[in-house]
C-alpha cells in the first residue's frame, strides 16, 4: 500500500517545507519522506511506523540543521540506519548564535536559531547543499537535478525581490513577535525582530516592561505569533499595547507563498485594522 | 418497644468470601445487644452490614423511623487513622454531629460545649487541640469513643470498645454505657465475657451465623440447645490478683 | 527601590501579575492544603496532562481547546475518583491511568487532525507576566466559589476527607462530596495553570502547605498559612525578578523554598529549645 | 542472669513534648516484666525507646552482648498497615526472621516450616495464603504476634498483645508465653490486671516516671511507698458471670 | 498478516522497538510494582521534572545533557528520600517540592546560557520507534541490574515498604535501601522517557500493575503478571499502530487500558459467581 513500490529511491527531510523545498529539485527522482517534528511538543511527538519504515528505507537524512528534534534524535535514527547517509542542509550558512562563552577550561558556542527556513537567502544556502547531496545519491541525474536548482534560484530571486518590495513599500522597521521565528527573515530584510520570548526564553518582568516601552514608542501595531501555538498570552499583551495578534503558520508546506504571506503580513503590521 | 435496625434473612461478607449466611437480627429502643463470638467470626461484618457501610449479598437491612438524621454512632474497631492528617481531637469529637442533613450546617456554640463536656467525660479535655496522631493508643480509642456518642444517636454501636483503655477508663465507660442505655439502644461488640455478661441484656452469639439470646446469661446447655457456633470464651479461667487502688498524681 | 517598585504598577502586565499571584495563592493555598492533607498532590499533574485530552478533541472539533482543557480536567477528576471509588485501584494509581489516557486521546485527536498539529503543551504552559483580564476575571470567580464552598462546608470537608468510612456510616452523601471537592481541584489547576503555568501550580500547592504544615496540624489555619505564604512568596519573588533581571517563575520558587527553609529552621530551633527546657 | 538491654537515666518523647522523664530500667535474661499505666502514660514510649525507633533525649540505651543480630522480636500496639499492601500473612509471620543481617539471605525450607508452625500455633494456618488486608482485627493481630515470635529473639516486647483476640486464643496466648519465657526475656504492656498479676515476674509502672516492683503481686501499701504514680487499676470491681463451654463447628 | 508481521522485523527500527518495549516491560515491571505498593506512582512525574535541573546545569556547563538529567535524577530522587524522612513532610509534598525546585533550577540556567534556548525537554523524550543502540545497551544492562537486585532482596525490600518502623526495630539499614530503592526508581524513569516517552512511561508504571493487582496480592506475583501484561501490551500495541498506521505510544496506552477493562470484567463475573455459589 504507502510502502512505496519496488525500485522507487526514497530520502527523509525533517518539516514539510524542507520536502517542498527539496522536491523543486529532486523533481520525481526521489520520493520524499517527512518526519514532521512538532516544534516544542517533545512530550507528545511520535512518528508512526510507517514514517519510521520509509525513513528505514532512506538513501539519505537531509537535516535541517538545528532543530531540538535532530539534535536529540538524529544520533538514535542514525544508530538504526547505519547505511543512511545524512546532509547538514545548514552547511556554509551564517548563523544566528548567541556569544561563545568561556567557562574556566572549555568554551562553548551559544545555541543556535534552528528557523532557518524561514529566510530565502538561507534557502537558497541550503538548496545548494540539497543539490550536493542528490547528485551524490544519484550521480546520473545530476544534469536532471542541476537544471531543477537552476530554475528554483530564478523562483527565489524573484520571491526575494517581491518580499523586498513589499517590506520596503510598508515602511515596516520592526516587527513584534511572541515566539522568535523569524530572526533570519528579518536580518534578510533589515527589520528588527522584537521577541517576547527573546531568545526561545521566558521573559523577566524588567524586559517586559522594556518591551512594553519600546512597543509603545515604536507604534506596535501587531503582535505574531505561530498558528501552532496557543495564543493566550500574546492576545492578552496585544491588549495592553491595543495591538492586534497576528497568526502565521512557519512549517505551511507550500512555502513560497507562506513566505510571501507572512511579508505581507509584517508589511501591514503598522497598520491599525478596522 | 419501637423498632430501629432490622436485618432480614441477610447474607454479607467482602469479594472472596459470604462471611454473614442468613442473619437475622431485629434492634429495638432500649436494647443492649453484646455481640460476642471467635475471630473472624463476623462480628465487624455484621456491624458494617448494620450500618449499611457493606451491600448485603442477600436479604435487606431496614431502617425505620421518618428521622433517619441521628440514627447511629459508631465505634470502628480499627480506625483507618492517617497519623499526620491535620485535624485536632476536638474536632474529631464534633465530627459525631454530622449526619445526613445536620453535617451541613454549622456547629453552635451549644454544640461546642458539649464536645467539651464530652471530651471531660473521656478524660481527654487537656488534649484537645493536639492532632489526633499525637495521642496515644488509649487516648485515640477515647476520641473515637467521644465521636460516637456525641449525638446522642438512636442506636449506638461499639466494635471492641475496650480497645487500649486503661481499666479505670473502662469501667467507667461500662458505667457511661448502662446510663446511655437508658435513652438509647447500645450494640456493643466484645471478648470480654465479664462485661458482656455484666452490663448487656441480651446476647447474639456471632460465628457465620447468629444466634441470638435474649439474656445475658447462658449456660452450657442453653447453647447446646440454640447450637451456638461460637468458641470457648474462657476468662474465668484465668486467675486474678487485683492490684488496690492507689492514688493518682497527674501532673 | 520603593519609587522603582511603585513606578512598574503602571504597567498593566505588573498589575495584572499581582493580582494573578493574589488569586493563585488563594485558590491554591485552599485546595492545596485539601490536597496535601489527602496526600494527593499527584492530582496535579495527572489533571494537566489527563486534560490534554480535551485539547486534542477540542482541536480536532474545532472548539475552543481551553474550553476543552477545562471540561475534560473536571471528567477526567470524575474519572479518577470513579475508578478508585468502583474499583479496588489506589487514587495515586488511578491517577496514573487517567494521566495516559488523557494523553493518548490527546494525540490521536492530534494525529486526526489535519495540517500541521498545534503544540498542545503551550495551552499548559502559562506565565505569570502575561495574563489576560478574561483570564483574571474567571479566577476571581472560581477563588470566590472555592473561598465560598469551602467556608460553607469546611468540616463537612474536614470530616470526609479524616475518616471517609465514618462519614459513610454517618449517611453523609459522601460521594456527591467527594465528586465535587475533585471538580473543584480539577478546575483550580486548570485555571492556576493558564494563568501561571503548569511549574508554578505544582509550587503553588504543595510548597506553602508544607510550610503551613510545620507549623499547624489545623486544616482551617493550614488554609489560612498557606495563603498568606503563598502572597509573600510569590510577590517577593516577582520583585526578585525583577531586580535580577530573570524569569518570575522561577524566582517565585526560589521564594517558597527559601520561606521553606527558614520555618524550618525556625521550628527546629523551637523544638530542641522546648526539649531541652523540659529536660532542663 | 545476663543484661540483654540497660535504659541509663533516659529522657524520651516527641518534638513537643518530653514523655518519660530520666527512667532507667535493665532488662535480663528470663525476664518477664509486665509494663502498666494509664493511658498516656508513656508505655509505648518506652517501648519504642527500646527499640531505638526514637532517640533518648537524654541518657542512653544500651544492648549487651556481642551478637545483636536477632536480639528483639516486637509487637507494635498499633501496626501502620496498609490494608491494600500486597503482602500475604505467611509473608508477614516470615518477615520476624528479617534481622541486621540474616534479612539479606533467602529463607530456607526450615524457615518456611517455622513459619507454619507458628501460623499453625496462632491458629490461622487456613489464612496463610490470604492478604493481610483481607483478616479480621483479630486475625491480624495474631499475624503480628506471629511475627513478633518466629525469631526466637532474645528479648520479646509486646504491646498490649490481647488487643481484639478472643479469650480462648488470649489464654492459649498466655500460656505458650509462659512457655517462651523459659527461653527468652519477655516484656508486656498490658492494662489486664489479671493477666499481669498472674504470668508476669516483675512489674514496671510507668507514667512519666518509672517504678520498678520486683514481684508481681503489689499492694496498695507498697504502691504507696514506691510514690507509684499509676492510675486506679480495677479490674476485680466488675462481677463475672462464666460462659460456659460451647463447641465449635467451624465451616 | 503473520507474513506481514514478520516482515516488519526486517527493519531494525521495529526491532529496536520491540526491544524496547520488551525491556521497557521488565523495568517497569517490576520496579512499577514497587512504586504502586507504596503508593507513589506520582515520582514518575517529579523525577522528570526534577531532572529538568540537571539538563539545565549541564548545558550551561557545556556537559552531556543526557548524564545531567541521569545525575540529577538521582540526586532528586535522594533528595525525595531525605526530604520526606527528616522533615514531617509527606512524600508526595517532597516530590511535588522537588518538581519545583527541579524545573526552577533548569529555568535559570537556560536562562543564563547564552544564545537561543534549546528545549530541554526533548533531551529527555524518545519514542519507542526510534530507540538507538546505546540506549538499548544501557536499558539492557539497568534491566539486569534490577532485576538482580529485586531477585536478590526481595523479601527485605518488601519487609521494608510493609512495614518501616517494624523493619528498623529489627536493626535493618532501612535509610539505605529505601535510598538504593528510590535511586533504581530514578534511573528507571530516567532511562525509560527517553525509550519510550514520559506518557507511555507512566502507563508502563501504572495500568499493568494495576492490572495484575486485579488478580494478586503478592508482590512478586504482581512484579511478573506486570512484566508479563506490560509486553503483551506494548506488543500488540505496535502492531495495532502499524495496522492502523497511527502513533504508538497511543495505542500502547490503549491496549494497557483494553487489557485493564477485560481483566476487570473477568474478575467481577468471577466474583460474582463466587458469590451466588457461596449464598446457593
Ligand atoms: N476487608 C476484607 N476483605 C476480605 N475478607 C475480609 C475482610 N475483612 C474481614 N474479612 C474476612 O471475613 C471474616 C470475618 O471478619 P470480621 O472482621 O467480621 O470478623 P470479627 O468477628 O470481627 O473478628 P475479630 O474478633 O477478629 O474482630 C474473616 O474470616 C476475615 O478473614
Ligand atoms: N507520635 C506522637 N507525637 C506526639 N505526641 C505523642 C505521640 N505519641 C504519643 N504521644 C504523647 O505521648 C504521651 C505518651 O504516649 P504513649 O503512647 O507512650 O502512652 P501509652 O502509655 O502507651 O498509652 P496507651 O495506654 O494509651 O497506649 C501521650 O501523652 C501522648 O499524647
Ligand atoms: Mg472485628
Ligand atoms: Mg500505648
Ligand atoms: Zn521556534
Amino acid at each position: 500500500q504507502s510502502i512505496t513500490s519496488e525500485g522507487e529511491k526514497i530520502i527523509t527531510v525533517s518539516t514539510l517545507p524542507q520536502k517542498t523545498i527539496i522536491t523543486k529539485i529532486s523533481g520525481d527522482k526521489f520520493s520524499v519522506n517527512v518526519l514532521i517534528p512538532e516544534e516544542g511538543n517533545h512530550e507528545t511527538y511520535e512518528p508512526t511506523s510507517r514514517q519510521m519504515a520509509e525513513t528505514g528505507k532512506s538513501m539519505a537524512y537531509f537535516k535541517l540543521g538545528h532543530l531540538d528534534f535532530e539534535i536529540n534524535w538524529l544520533g538514535k535514527l542514525a544508530q538504526n540506519y547505519p547505511g543512511m547517509k545524512i546532509y547538514d542542509t545548514s552547511k556554509d550558512l551564517d548563523l544566528i548564535r548567541g556569544a561563545e562563552v568561556q567557562h574556566g577550561d572549555h568554551v562553548h558556542p551559544g545555541g543556535v536559531d534552528p528557523h532557518i527556513w524561514l529566510s530565502v537567502s538561507a534557502v537558497k544556502i541550503q538548496a545548494g547543499n540539497m543539490l550536493k547531496g542528490l547528485i551524490e545519491l544519484d550521480p546520473g541525474n545530476a544534469a536532471y537535478f542541476t537544471a531543477n536548482y537552476n530554475r528554483f534560484m530564478v523562483e527565489l530571486d524573484s520571491l526575494d525581490a517581491q518580499i523586498r518590495q513589499t517590506i520596503q513599500a510598508s515602511g515596516v522597521r520592526e516587527f513584534m513577535i511572541y515566539h522568535p521565528s523569524l530572526g533570519y527573515f528579518a536580518r534578510d530584510y533589515n527589520l528588527e525582530q522584537i521577541a517576547i520570548e527573546q531568545e526561545g526564553k521566558e521573559p523577566s518582568p524588567r524586559y517586559m516592561s522594556k518591551l512594553i516601552t519600546i512597543a509603545r514608542e515604536k507604534q506596535i501595531r501587531a503582535i505574531f505569533v505561530s498558528s501552532q501555538f496557543s495564543k493566550q498570552s500574546a492576545l492578552s499583551l496585544a491588549s495592553q499595547l491595543n495591538a492586534r495578534v497576528e497568526e502565521f503558520n512557519p512549517v505551511d508546506a507550500d512555502w513560497m507563498e507562506n513566505m510571501l504571506d507572512i511579508a505581507g503580513k509584517i508589511a501591514a503590521s503598522n497598520r491599525q485594522m478596522p | 418497644m419501637q423498632e430501629i435496625v432490622e436485618i432480614r434473612n441477610a447474607s454479607a461478607g467482602y469479594s472472596n468470601e459470604v462471611v454473614l449466611h442468613n442473619v437475622s437480627l431485629s434492634i429495638q429502643e432500649k436494647d443492649y445487644i453484646g455481640v460476642i463470638g471467635p475471630n473472624g467470626g463476623g462480628k465487624t461484618t455484621l456491624v458494617k452490614l448494620i450500618l449499611r457501610l457493606i451491600p448485603p449479598m442477600q436479604g435487606e437491612v431496614i431502617y425505620y423511623g421518618a428521622d433517619q438524621r441521628n440514627l447511629i454512632g459508631y465505634l470502628p474497631q480499627v480506625s483507618k487513622t492517617d497519623r499526620s492528617f491535620p485535624i485536632s481531637v476536638n474536632e474529631v469529637v464534633l465530627s459525631g454531629l454530622m449526619s445526613a442533613n445536620s453535617g451541613l450546617r454549622r456547629f453552635t456554640r451549644s454544640d461546642k460545649s458539649r464536645a467539651l463536656e464530652i471530651l471531660e467525660m473521656m478524660g481527654i479535655a487537656h488534649l484537645r487541640k493536639k492532632s489526633i496522631g499525637e495521642l496515644s493508643g488509649g487516648q485515640m480509642q477515647r476520641a473515637f469513643l467521644g465521636r460516637a456518642i456525641i449525638s446522642e444517636p438512636r442506636l449506638l454501636i461499639l466494635d471492641e470498645p475496650n480497645t487500649f483503655v486503661d481499666n479505670k477508663f473502662e469501667h467507667d465507660l461500662y458505667e457511661l454505657l448502662s446510663h446511655l442505655n437508658e435513652r438509647m439502644a447500645i450494640m456493643m461488640v466484645s471478648h470480654d465475657v465479664g462485661t458482656i455478661t455484666t452490663y448487656v441484656k441480651t446476647i447474639a452469639c456471632v460465628n457465620r451465623n447468629l444466634h441470638y439470646h435474649r439474656s445475658n446469661i447462658i449456660t452450657q446447655s442453653q447453647l447446646a440447645a440454640y447450637n451456638c457456633p461460637i468458641q470457648l470464651i474462657t476468662h474465668g479461667e484465668v486467675p486474678h490478683t487485683v492490684l488496690g487502688k492507689h492514688h493518682h498524681n497527674h501532673d | 527601590m520603593t519609587e522603582s517598585m511603585l513606578h512598574l504598577f503602571e504597567y498593566e502586565f505588573f498589575r495584572n501579575a499581582v493580582w494573578a499571584a493574589l488569586l493563585a495563592s488563594v485558590t491554591c493555598g485552599i485546595v492545596g492544603s485539601y490536597i496535601v492533607a489527602r496526600r494527593m498532590v499527584f492530582i496535579s499533574g495527572g489533571i494537566t496532562h489527563a486534560s490534554f485530552g480535551g485539547i486534542g478533541i477540542a482541536y480536532y472539533l474545532g472548539l475552543n481547546p481551553v474550553t476543552g482543557a477545562a471540561v475534560f480536567s473536571v471528567l477526567s477528576a470524575l474519572g479518577i475518583e470513579y475508578v478508585s471509588g468502583k474499583t479496588n485501584v489506589r487514587e495515586d494509581s488511578a491517577i496514573g491511568i487517567l494521566w495516559s489516557l488523557g494523553m493518548a486521546l490527546g494525540i490521536i485527536f492530534v494525529f486526526m487532525t489535519p495540517g500541521y498539529a498545534p503544540n498542545l503543551m503551550s495551552y499548559l504552559f502559562g506565565s505569570i507576566l502575561t495574563v489576560g483580564k478574561t483570564d483574571l476575571r474567571l479566577m476571581l470567580g472560581l477563588s470566590a466559589i472555592i473561598a465560598l464552598f469551602f467556608i460553607r462546608f469546611y468540616h463537612i470537608i474536614l470530616f470526609i476527607a479524616f475518616d471517609e468510612e465514618y462519614a459513610r456510616a454517618h449517611r453523609v452523601s459522601v460521594s456527591l462530596f467527594k465528586y465535587i471537592l475533585i471538580s473543584l481541584v480539577a478546575l483550580t489547576i486548570v485555571m492556576n495553570i493558564r494563568i501561571v503555568g503548569i511549574i508554578l501550580v505544582i509550587s503553588f500547592l504543595t510548597i506553602p502547605q508544607s510550610t503551613a504544615n510545620l507549623f499547624t496540624k489545623n486544616l482551617r489555619l493550614m488554609m489560612i498559612y498557606s495563603v498568606i505564604i503563598g502572597i509573600i512568596g510569590s510577590l517577593s519573588g516577582i520583585y526578585t525578578s525583577y531586580y535580577l533581571d530573570i524569569p518570575s517563575g522561577a524566582t517565585i520558587i526560589f521564594a517558597f523554598i527559601i520561606i521553606f527553609g527558614i520555618a524550618k529552621a525556625i521550628q527546629a530551633a523551637r523544638t530542641s529549645a522546648g526539649i531541652r527546657r523540659q529536660i532542663g
